[in-house]
């Protein structure tokens, strides 16, 4: 809204098991340890059998109004169906981040910014095949520009627990190559 | 291959009771199979432009979408009233329902036991697959104990949620109902044998027989967290011993 | 036309089966056992079906059923038994199923009582049950009434297809009066059930559902019902209203305490007050218009239930700031003496004389 | 395994497996009695893996248990007509 | 105080466990079953009991049951399986039972779809039971406030003796927002619990029964109940006022929508209307006061919700005609965006400037 | 006189734990003599300030007026609920409920069975009649085939109304229930037997035993159209043939 | 309620089986043959098990408001219990009509007009000994003023059907009884 | 029916019957074994006719079985006790 305040809404889809879910409530969880208002709301109910399961965060400097968004200003997106359910419904100049190596065919709308990238093939280099939502979300947050890489770290050893140092660092490493992706590909206009 | 095409005939295709429509089961799912027997039987026996189902509410709620006949919809638990309904209303017309386990055992049982106590000339096609499915596998009264679920996180402690229902046997020990069976669709081979015992069910029921029951011991590999072919698997070894298969009860006089 | 000696309940029955009902299910309450006994009996004489339900949840879904089937269908039961329809008949509701559901209410909340009471009012107006969804709802004063109110309910239910309740009390479900019945037939000009379950014979498949899991496709069918709940407080409203022209206080009554008000205002017209009757005789649509145009005109309004206050805020919505509006109820099983609400009157014209 | 039972039959049979339909739950595969269903590695429009029966050797038999166990009735089965001196 | 990240659901019974329930009674259903698969986990760590009933009948009894012997227990569901309960709601409302009934409401009537809605509010606050009896119905807008309220219910339905619903919906059960729980007790001043039942060491017999065939003794517990009420309406309404002194238009909405509206408000104000909301915390007993206060200094209230007109009517009911009130609505499962919102206070602005 | 009182002791005498009330029971009615027989027990096993009853709606609905303990009057058919929803918040009490045939069989089933599946640790005392008394006599589940009632006037017709429901045998399909017997109160040799049984399910109970269930078959004078003779002598012709009296289930290990 | 109309209010109360509902609707029905209006309502419910019945029946030449009346003009009792509930209820200046072979008691108000009568002796006398409500409802008829006998003897017949002849004989031999008998008797003021 | 059977014996038993509890439903008189209970031509101010036992001829044997069967808790059940010598 204003100037200085915080406002921001992203929506995250793709199938079920792919962990959308997951870096929704870690950008979610990681923002209210920054001290900031947030909400995560998922899709539910039956339509996420076979089909997809999506979330929505919003990370705000003041009380939220709605958790459900019509238009986010960001979209996570995980594979074709999500494409299709969602892009019409990213705001005018807002972000769209592609996994690529899942989505097949390229996005329509012109006034938004996608930066796709090969979120599967990066997880597997960095040695967790299943971290590719960790590869775009580092991608995301590179781009979101609300939280450090510290306060995802701190967000991960929150929601891991102690126990999970290992898992916590295979998956800084994929959001790191998700970040680096993110500084280096061109947004397209 | 186009001679060979000509040379071939086709021996099993989708039943004209189908429609040619993707569901939205998950993978492996023993309604899929269940659907396509119905529509098999109902197929073979001509029926498809005069029987009416009933579908529940659970993962199967939608089936009108895949079955090509004229369906209600039903309120949780309440098909067989609802058959009884129509029915009772339109007597020359074949009638099914079509309910999950927790459909018919939990929030159903009692429409369920005084539609079989009354004989209501319609048949039941029972999908025990010991979770409710569509909520998001918590407990049903036919979950196995030990059997975690949602709702029974450490497995069914028999201490406090007491043991499964075997509904065939409960339904047994009343008059009315003229053919009460259990079949399985874990296999191509129990397939067969579930068709069959679904097809002398319908077949009961244009002869104006009572009340024909056949219970599915039917696979959720989503909510019992397996592979399709794990859930087979446990299916096998742990649903079998609870709930033996065959006709539990049937008319004298074969069909 | 000849006058038979029945029950509110019988004549209900009768006048059901004069109406085509074929069909009837429920299960067994006071104080309306006379309309499945007497069912029991009546509709095999004309090739119909009574059963026995195991339950009302069972019966209202029993005529969810036959009423899909496109037959003329009912069911009836009193106070604890309608609380648990009220999952079906918002299903009923939503499947657009036209039936007649008849509430011969009694005390309550709870196993409450089984004497007279009106206090289901809300839940049969404004909806037990969830969702946006409305009962048509005719309130009969008469066993007469009652009779006549029965046989066009099932028309209206065909015509909107939305479930109608007759909305009784103890009192008209026992009391016997003389009641004559006229042969009536469906109206000519209802729609055809295109939409029965009869086997797809020579047309695509129907299907009686109400799931629609994207919610544009749900509100669509929400503003669908809207839309003829309109349509229905457009042409449907009835009302009655006696001695209202030159009076000064109104009584607002349904039903039973309706009749008890005329003898009321009898007696009040007697003892030198203007006083008047406007009966709602559709609980739903109710009839805003009628007591809109007449406040202006009076010094207040008494609305009189065996309530503690329901139909009392219907009026008020009716009537806004344009009169008073003051309410005298019993309950419980209670039935108001008209001496009561002659004092009620008495006390309220006594206040505006000051 | 043997060299007569690779050796290569005439078509006997084989089945069409609906890529639109298939949701690559495997049970067919599972199912054939002459393991020649197997799970693809390309995914399809749909998501999901589906299986193949591409039966080189001419293996099926036209059991139809394989669509028999198919959940999504992504299979039909084609089976060679019987050569009779009929009108053909 | 530590923030934990829960949704609306999980935030509702961990609290409930805080204010001393022990005892939980359900049946599965979206959009609350994150109520009871934490209560399977949670209660045992304190010694209580989760137990799935075999419908939502069977529920609303067990919770009867538990209440009756004095313990703090609750129930949870979504509007069709809170349809089934109407009867039981109405029992333990007669008996006068304390007990805490959860409502994630989905889009109606019939099974009609998951997503939330808020078109249960006829039933929850005028009563979808039969009888004159009335719950206690909590609004929560946000997680925290969630938790707070469901701390307090326990302590309401404990003082009043009456069962209370906390109502929500679909986007407050199933989103995650920040929550801190304080550590409560039960109040110090409530009443001592001797109707419950105990077994009769050393005292007389007590009865928990709703049943009163004596016309006048049933009358009179009503009247009790009754006097409850107006107990409640004076002393519990809850009302939240957000930037309304200098309103010129007040928006009227509850629990999530109110949430939305405020976004709406930032909005108009920035465009230089002067918006304000008032929200109900309390739907029953409603804020009639602080609407019918506030009436004569606005232009208009608009009432939002998502359902088609209910709460509407409460509005209308506090302002009389002292101002116009009108109404939007999205239903179905459809959450309104509050750019909606603004359309519509911005429509009827521009009416008003003309 | 005096004298002879002197040496005269009382033998039998009003059970502390029935109230000195007269009931609403018509003459001759089975819920009387079923009453005093729990009232016995209780007094026997010494629980009368530690039990917890629930009373149905059915002609049974004051019984609490006649109890002198703690007691909840149910809705229709929902006694078992609540039975289990306050034994689960008080498993320290004794509790049981106590059910028409309406109540139990009809509205009331599902809960029933339900609880009888978990085990729930109360005894439920059954009163079958075969009508609904309370409500002037209509059919109940149990009615026998061929009986009139008042909803079934010309006798209950199998082919519409189905068979009478034996409610032992259909919850003996469970594996939870510890006892299940069926008795008479239509003689004082069948009501010594009927407290055996009633003595037995509470003494079980007080085990620790899960669910226990007696039947008792009961005259209804008054909606059977007869004099209390006659119904005695009609319920022995004509309902022990169809509800055969007995232990259906009982532990292997004596009490 | 003004000098030419007919309205008259009787609560009739006795023992299940004693015939009251009958003579209620018999009066009810009589005098809607003679055009008038009528209304006949039961007490209902489980008070009946054991204890007494009762009726109310309405007759005017207006419509009729409530059926349900507080203070009757007339009374029927059958048996003592009844006398207990409804001797208060009667209008002051009433006729309270009693079965004094079964009402052991006498009536305790003295404001109301009491006619006694032994209606068991009188049906025995007349060879019917279940007819005694037919005996008291003569003595109605005679004092209440609104049927004739032959209002009363085509009322029974039209109850009866045609079939009931001799039923019908020896009902009306009843009535006549309890006629003779309340022309007879004095009326206590 | 015999000289000796009809004898007087001494009163080892009795009941007690209270009227206002009996309805006179008559399952007493025919539960006693010694047939000595019989329903009164006299109306109790219940409005029923009550049991009586008058056992003129002291056949009560107190077996209990009246009481067991009244449905209305109306009988009690006397015995004598038996003579020891003990404390009295
Ligand atoms: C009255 C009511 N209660 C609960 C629900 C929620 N619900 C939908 S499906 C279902 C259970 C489904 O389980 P089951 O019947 O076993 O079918 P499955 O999905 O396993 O095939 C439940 C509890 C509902 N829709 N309505
Ligand atoms: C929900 C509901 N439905 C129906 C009734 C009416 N009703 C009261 S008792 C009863 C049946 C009684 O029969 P039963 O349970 O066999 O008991 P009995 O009177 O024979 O002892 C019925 C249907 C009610 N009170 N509540
Ligand atoms: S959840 Fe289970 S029952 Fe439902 S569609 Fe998936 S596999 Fe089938
Ligand atoms: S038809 Fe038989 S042999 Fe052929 S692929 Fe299918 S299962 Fe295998
Ligand atoms: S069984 Fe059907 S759905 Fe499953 S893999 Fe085989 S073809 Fe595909
Ligand atoms: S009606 Fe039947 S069950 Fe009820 S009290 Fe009378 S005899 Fe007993
Ligand atoms: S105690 Fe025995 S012998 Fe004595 S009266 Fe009673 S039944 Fe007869
Ligand atoms: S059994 Fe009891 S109530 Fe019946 S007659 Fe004998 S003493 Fe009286
Ligand atoms: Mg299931
Ligand atoms: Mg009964």
């Amino acid at each position: 809204m204003n100037g200085k305040s915080i406002y921001t809404s992203v929506i995250m889809a793709g199938f079920g098991g792919q962990g959308l879910m997951f870096i929704g409530k870690l950008l979610a969880y990681s923002a209210m340890k920054r001290g900031l208002h947030v909400t995560w709301i998922p899709s539910y109910g039956p339509e996420m059998r076979g089909g997809t399961a999506n979330c929505t965060v919003v990370v705000s400097s003041e009380p939220i109004g709605s958790p459900v968004i019509q238009k986010p200003e960001s979209l996570i997106v995980m594979n074709n169906p999500s494409l299709e359910a969602f892009e019409p419904r990213l705001k005018a100049g807002g972000l769209l981040f592609l996994n690529a190596d899942l989505v097949t065919r390229p996005a329509t709308r012109t006034d938004i910014n996608v930066i796709a990238l090969p979120a599967n093939d990066e997880a597997v280099r960095v040695g967790e095949h299943r971290a590719a939502n960790m590869v775009v979300f580092g991608a995301y947050v590179a781009r979101g520009g609300i939280l450090s890489r510290d306060d995802v770290a701190a967000g991960l050893s929150g929601l891991f627990g102690e126990k999970a140092a290992s898992k916590l660092e295979v998956n800084m490493k994929a959001f790191d190559a998700g970040v680096k992706y993110a500084q280096a590909a061109p947004a397209r206009a | 291959m186009n001679t060979e095409a000509q040379e071939m005939e086709r021996i099993f295709e989708r039943p004209r009771a189908l429609r040619s429509a993707t569901t939205h089961y998950c993978p492996g799912c023993g309604h899929g199979i269940t659907h396509r027997l119905v529509a098999e039987v109902i197929d073979e026996l001509g029926i498809r432009e005069t029987i009416v189902g009933v579908a529940p509410v659970g993962c199967s709620v939608l089936m009108y979408n895949y079955f090509d006949i004229d369906m209600f919809e039903a309120s949780h638990g309440r098909a067989p009233a609802i058959a009884t309904g129509f029915k009772r209303a339109r007597p020359d017309l074949p009638v099914f329902t079509y309910q999950g386990d927790g459909d018919l055992a939990a929030i159903g049982i009692a429409e369920t036991i005084h539609a079989a106590a009354r004989g209501e000339k319609f048949t039941t096609i029972f999908i025990n697959n010991a979770t409710y499915g569509m909520t998001g596998g918590q407990m049903a009264p036919t979950t196995l104990v030990g059997q975690k679920t949602a709702t029974s996180p450490t497995g069914r402690n028999c201490e406090t949620a007491g043991y499964p229902i075997k509904v065939c046997e409960m339904l047994a020990t009343l008059d009315a109902p003229s053919y009460i069976a259990r079949v399985s669709v874990s296999s191509a081979k129990h397939v067969l044998k579930a068709k069959q015992a679904i097809s002398k069910a319908f077949q009961l029921q244009l002869k104006g027989f009572p009340y024909t029951f056949v219970e599915v011991l039917s696979p959720c590999p989503t909510d019992w967290h397996m592979t399709p072919q794990e859930a087979v698997e446990w299916l096998e070894e742990n649903m079998f011993p609870q709930y033996p298969l065959g006709e539990v009860k049937a008319p004298k006089e074969g069909v | 036309m000849e006058k038979l000696f029945m029950t509110g309940n019988e004549a209900i029955a009768e006048a059901a089966v004069r109406a085509g009902c074929r069909y009837y299910f429920g299960y067994p309450i006071t104080p309306q056992n006379e309309i499945p006994e007497y069912m029991v009996k009546r509709l095999p004489e004309v090739g119909g079906v009574f059963l026995q339900a195991e339950s009302e949840i069972a019966s209202i879904f029993m005529v969810y059923g036959a009423a899909g089937s496109g037959a003329r269908v009912m069911t009836s039961s009193a106070s604890p038994g309608i609380s648990l329809k009220q999952e079906g008949i918002s299903y009923i509701a939503a499947a657009e199923l036209p039936c007649v559901i008849v509430n011969m209410m009694r005390g309550g909340p709870g196993l409450g009582g089984i004497q007279p009471s009106q206090s289901d009012y809300f839940q049969a107006t404004k909806g037990g049950g969830h969702g946006d969804y409305h009962l048509f709802v005719l309130a009969p004063a008469t066993v007469q009434e009652a009779a006549d109110l029965c046989l066009e309910a099932f028309d209206i239910a065909d015509r909107y297809r939305n479930p109608v309740m007759i909305l009784g009390d103890g009192v008209l479900g026992q009391m016997m009066e003389p009641v004559s019945f006229q042969d009536r037939r469906p109206a000519a000009d209802l729609p055809e059930k295109t939409w029965a379950l009869t086997g797809t014979k020579g047309r695509a498949a129907n299907v009686v559902k109400t799931l629609n899991l994207d919610p544009s496709v749900l509100e669509k069918h929400n503003l669908k019902l809207q839309e003829k709940y309109k349509r229905m407080a457009k042409e449907e409203v009835r009302v009655e209203c006696y001695q209202v022209d030159d009076a000064e206080i109104v009584i607002a009554a349904y039903g039973t305490v309706a009749r008890i008000a005329k003898t009321a205002i009898q007696a009040l017209r007697e003892k030198g007050i203007k006083a008047g009757l406007v009966r709602p005789i559709t609980l739903y649509p109710f009839p805003y218009k009628t007591f809109a145009d007449i406040a202006p005109k009076v010094r207040k309004i008494l609305t009189v239930e065996m309530s503690l206050g329901q139909m009392v805020e219907d009026v008020r919505l009716a009537v806004g700031d344009k009169t008073e509006v003051c309410f005298f109820g019993r309950c419980g099983g209670i039935v108001p003496g008209y001496e009561e609400i002659v004092v009620e009157v008495e006390k309220l014209t006594a206040k505006v004389a000051r | 395994m043997s060299e007569s039972k690779t050796q290569k039959k005439p078509k006997r049979a084989r089945i069409a497996i609906d890529e639109h339909f298939c949701k690559g739950c495997g049970l067919c595969v599972d199912n054939c009695p002459q393991h020649i269903i197997s799970i693809s590695g390309t995914v399809a429009t749909s998501g999901y893996y589906p299986a193949q029966c591409p039966d080189p050797e001419n293996k099926c038999t036209g059991c139809t248990l394989c669509a028999r166990i198919c959940p999504d009735v992504a299979i039909e089965v084609f089976k060679a007509k019987k050569v009779d001196g009929g009108a053909h």
